[in-house]
């Protein structure tokens, strides 16, 4: 599933950081960054809305619904024949040979997590202090069945979410512990693209 | 002009500068001591603490958000670049000149006698009451702890954070290890010895593993390289000022280096090659006094 | 018998002085001499070249040179490369008075004026001599390491005062 | 006060802490960060000429800047959901982040009656080795003032208002470092509404 483009939004709905990745570049060539942000604060809106929304049912029974995402193993990571394994963690501050091994409970209980069209999927990962992860992915899921999509649906979902918290573990090692950059601002770090870049490339 | 070098007259009274019960340079030497008699109960931590490396770890986030605050603070406080690098330098500057003697000491200890630390049972008791207990020994080859059995052992008050397989946390008691070392470390006379002794104890205790490289320059005599493929400090760091930021580095080795007579300058320089693109090479240039001495002394 | 000691920086400026009576009664002189007492900084200081030439050699203990032969009692393993080269000996005398030394890692010179007891000539206790100058070169590097200590700063801490005075004590009868 | 649950919920947190500390977090020898916290004091004592209340806020400040930082971090690598109550962020800060970032577990003591206070005895301080006062900074410096900044920043950063500070420190000669957290308010209004 190739990731086409991804969206960082700060708590107050500013867009932080947004990169199209491959041919996705061309396609978006004549959005200009000026749309970026109004897509952004719009999607910011967006997720407060479908926050607020959800249906009376799906709140009441709240606990069973399983809001664990399983850990899928190598997302985003270099396959293991690659040449380069140093013995250096390549991890920054992140021990051994990926960022988490374990399942994970989604902060997002009630708002929207995952968007899919016949053009494009988009998931989305919020964290506690309100900063969005948003990535837009081109591979449509097939319509055939009910079982089908929804299986697919779910495993997109799983990726989509390993991939954000990746990104989450990226962000917090190269934008929050970079001396030159402040709160709240548009990410300049040219580190943090070099590991999103791998890290999209990877997933390709 | 800051308060601290204005010479004070032998007479002003100031006491919380001077002290009146240490020793005072405008008095000279006193033989007797008037604390020994008088009931004053300094506390005292770092005479009472041990200087055997307790190995104790923190994580790489911490030392990076730490090392990221004192940039920025450098960063605010300086004008130009070069006044941003003179600060780094001379805060490296502090710690190399610490750990110059602290790490030869240390190397001092061999490792049997670290697991049997004497505890200084001075025999006169008017010493102030330090926690008489004797710091669990750890020997270094297997992890788990042996507690000597001896008589001077109080039950262990302070960590109470389960020992399980790390070594043992050392406690703070009144332990002197001077007396078990039988010969000193040598002191490192020739260049040669205290590079080796940067390229591994130094970067051993800094970063876990030895520096990637110590390299002679061709060209010039006085010039010595110390090659570090990634290194840790600034890895989070971006481009326009991590070199910069590897000043502190280099005010470390300045600071182990001055401090052991090899007047040098240190700078960093960013050599990436193919498979490690964020190599720091740490340029070492040796005053000429320097050389003078070593062809001198040792060019037997 | 008597000794005067101290600790002095690489500029030759004093960090910390102190004088040990000696503990037994019976050998007379506890006190250097009042007017001795002012020429100990003196005698001290003019032994400081000797210091500075030792600091540099291979290996200072064994080599004859401008020692006094009194010294050779001192026992001394003779290959050189590995011999400790922190704790100089005796490396000056001064009517009857021996000065041995001692020098850090980071070139802070420990020097010590023993006061001879006039009737024994007996050898300083070589042993028990570098022991007490490990000491207090484990108690300086214990101050060294506190950030609010800066290098070549008089150590003004009562508690190192009294550590000293303490390892004199036992070590340095 | 705790009951079972409490009980159980405190093992698991401890499990974790210790995990994620064995496991996933690259390590740094204590005595270089204490060396550099040193240096960091030294430098403030001397810019601010021994003015320890301006020294105190400083401090206070870069742990602030951190505390915001750092909070990115702790849920970046341990993906904890939010605490229900105060008692469970209490654990949450002594058993995961103190063992996670320092490999410290400080003790959780005097909790206040309308429990929305406690106290975290820090009894093995990586930040005061080899540290002693000096007799002026001995009753107006707190040393290590930065952690108060960053579980300040930190517990903002998740909506949490408190106020932090310390109570006393062995450096001053107390006989134990204690460091007391007081739950202001809950910001209502900045939880994300995604959670309700």
């Amino acid at each position: 599933m190739a990731i086409e483009t991804l969206l960082i939004v700060n708590k107050s709905g500013g867009l932080i950081y947004h990169r199209n990745f491959g041919e996705a570049c061309e396609k978006r060539k004549k959005l200009t960054s000026n749309d970026y942000l109004i897509i952004a604060s719009t999607l910011h809106s967006i997720l407060a809305i479908s926050g607020q929304i959800t249906p009376r049912a799906l709140k009441l029974n709240q606990d069973d619904i399983d809001y664990t995402i399983p850990y899928v193993p190598g997302v985003g990571m270099p396959s293991s024949d690659s040449s380069n394994n140093s013995k250096m963690s390549k991890l920054g501050s992140f021990k051994g040979d990926d960022y988490f091994k374990e399942s994970f409970t989604s902060w997002n209980k009630s708002g929207l997590r995952q968007l899919s069209t016949d053009q494009f999927t988009m998931f989305v990962y919020q964290t506690l202090t309100g900063l969005k992860f948003i990535a837009i992915s081109s591979s449509v899921l097939p319509k055939n069945n009910e079982m089908e999509t929804s299986k697919n649906l779910n495993l997109a979902n799983q990726i989509g979410d390993n991939f954000l918290r990746k990104i989450y573990c990226i962000y917090s090692d190269y934008v929050m512990k970079d001396p030159l950059y402040s709160l709240e601002m548009p990410i300049k770090s040219e580190n943090f693209d070099k590991k999103v870049q791998e890290m999209v490339y990877n997933v390709q | 002009m800051s308060t601290d070098n204005i010479i004070y007259p032998s007479t002003s009274d100031d006491s919380f500068k001077r002290p009146n019960h240490g020793y005072d340079y405008t008095k000279g030497a006193k033989s007797h001591t008037t604390i020994e008699s008088s009931s004053i109960n300094y506390p005292t931590k770092i005479y009472n603490d041990s200087l055997v490396a307790n190995r104790k770890e923190v994580s790489l986030s911490s030392m990076a958000f730490l090392f990221q605050q004192m940039i920025i603070h450098f960063h605010k406080d300086s004008k130009t670049v070069h006044e941003f690098e003179e600060k780094l330098l001379t805060n490296g500057f502090q710690i190399g000149s610490k750990l110059l003697e602290l790490l030869n000491f240390r190397s001092s200890i061999n490792p049997t006698n670290s697991s049997r630390t004497s505890t200084f049972l001075s025999s006169n008791t008017n010493l102030p009451t330090p926690k008489m207990q004797s710091q669990t020994s750890y020997d270094t080859t297997s992890g788990n702890s042996s507690i000597p059995s001896n008589n001077a052992v109080i039950s262990k008050t302070t960590t109470q954070n389960t020992i399980s397989n790390q070594e043992a946390a050392s406690t703070s008691h009144y332990s002197s290890i001077a007396n078990t070392i039988n010969k000193m470390k040598r002191r490192d006379l020739k260049i040669l010895d205290i590079l080796q002794f940067i390229h591994g104890t130094l970067w051993s205790y800094l970063f876990n593993h030895v520096s990637d490289d110590l390299v002679k320059s061709s060209e010039r005599n006085n010039e010595y390289m110390i090659i570090d493929n990634n290194p840790v400090l600034t890895q989070f760091i971006n481009n326009n000022i991590k070199n910069s930021c590897n000043y502190f580095m280099c005010g470390i080795i300045n600071g182990f280096l001055n401090n052991a007579a090899f007047i040098c300058k240190v700078t960093p320089h960013r050599m990436p090659t193919e498979n490690s693109d964020e190599r720091i090479v740490y340029l070492i240039k040796f005053d000429s006094q320097v050389l003078e001495r070593e062809n001198l002394r040792f060019s037997s | 018998m008597p000794q005067y000691f101290a600790i002095i920086g690489k500029t030759d400026n004093p960090v910390y002085e102190a004088q040990f009576i000696s503990t037994q009664k019976k050998d007379g002189t506890q006190e250097f001499p009042s007017d001795l007492k002012e020429l100990n900084p003196f005698i001290l200081h003019a032994s400081l070249d000797i210091v500075e030439d030792l600091q540099w050699q291979m290996s200072p203990i064994s080599s004859e040179g401008n020692v006094s032969v009194s010294r050779g009692g001192f026992l001394r393993s003779k290959n050189a490369s590995t011999a400790d080269n922190c704790y100089l000996g005796k490396i000056d005398h001064f009517y009857g008075l021996a000065i041995t030394a001692y020098i850090t890692y980071s070139g802070m010179k420990f020097v010590m004026i023993h006061g001879t007891s006039t009737n024994t000539n007996e050898a300083i206790d070589d042993n028990n001599c570098r022991i007490f100058y490990q000491e207090v070169h484990e108690l300086y590097i214990k101050t060294l390491m506190n950030p609010f200590y800066n290098a070549s700063e008089p150590i003004t801490s009562p508690i190192f005062d009294l550590r000293v005075r303490q390892l004199a004590k036992k070590y340095l009868k | 006060m705790s009951s079972s649950a409490g009980q159980q919920q405190i093992k698991t947190l401890k499990v974790l802490g210790e995990d994620v500390w064995k496991n996933k977090v690259e390590k740094i020898n204590s005595e270089l960060f204490t060396l550099t916290y040193g240096t960091i004091v030294s430098q403030l004592c001397q810019d601010y000429d021994r003015d320890f209340e301006k020294i105190n806020d400083e401090l206070y400040k870069m742990g602030y800047n951190i505390g915001v930082r750092i909070i990115e971090d702790f849920l970046a690598r341990t993906a904890l959901p939010r605490c229900t109550d105060f008692n469970t962020t209490s654990e949450v800060i002594s058993k995961v982040a103190f063992k996670v970032f320092l490999n410290l577990t400080p003790t959780i003591a005097n909790w206040s009656q309308s429990n929305d206070a406690f106290s975290l005895i820090i009894s093995d301080n990586p930040l005061s080795d080899f540290v002693e006062l000096p007799i002026d900074a001995m009753k107006s410096l707190w040393y290590s003032n930065v952690y108060c900044g960053v579980l300040k920043g930190a517990l903002e950063m998740v909506q949490l208002d408190c106020d932090v500070s310390f109570v006393s420190d062995i450096l001053r000669g107390d006989n134990q470092t204690e460091l007391r957290i007081k739950l202001n308010k809950v910001l209502k209004d900045e939880i994300p509404v995604i959670e309700d």
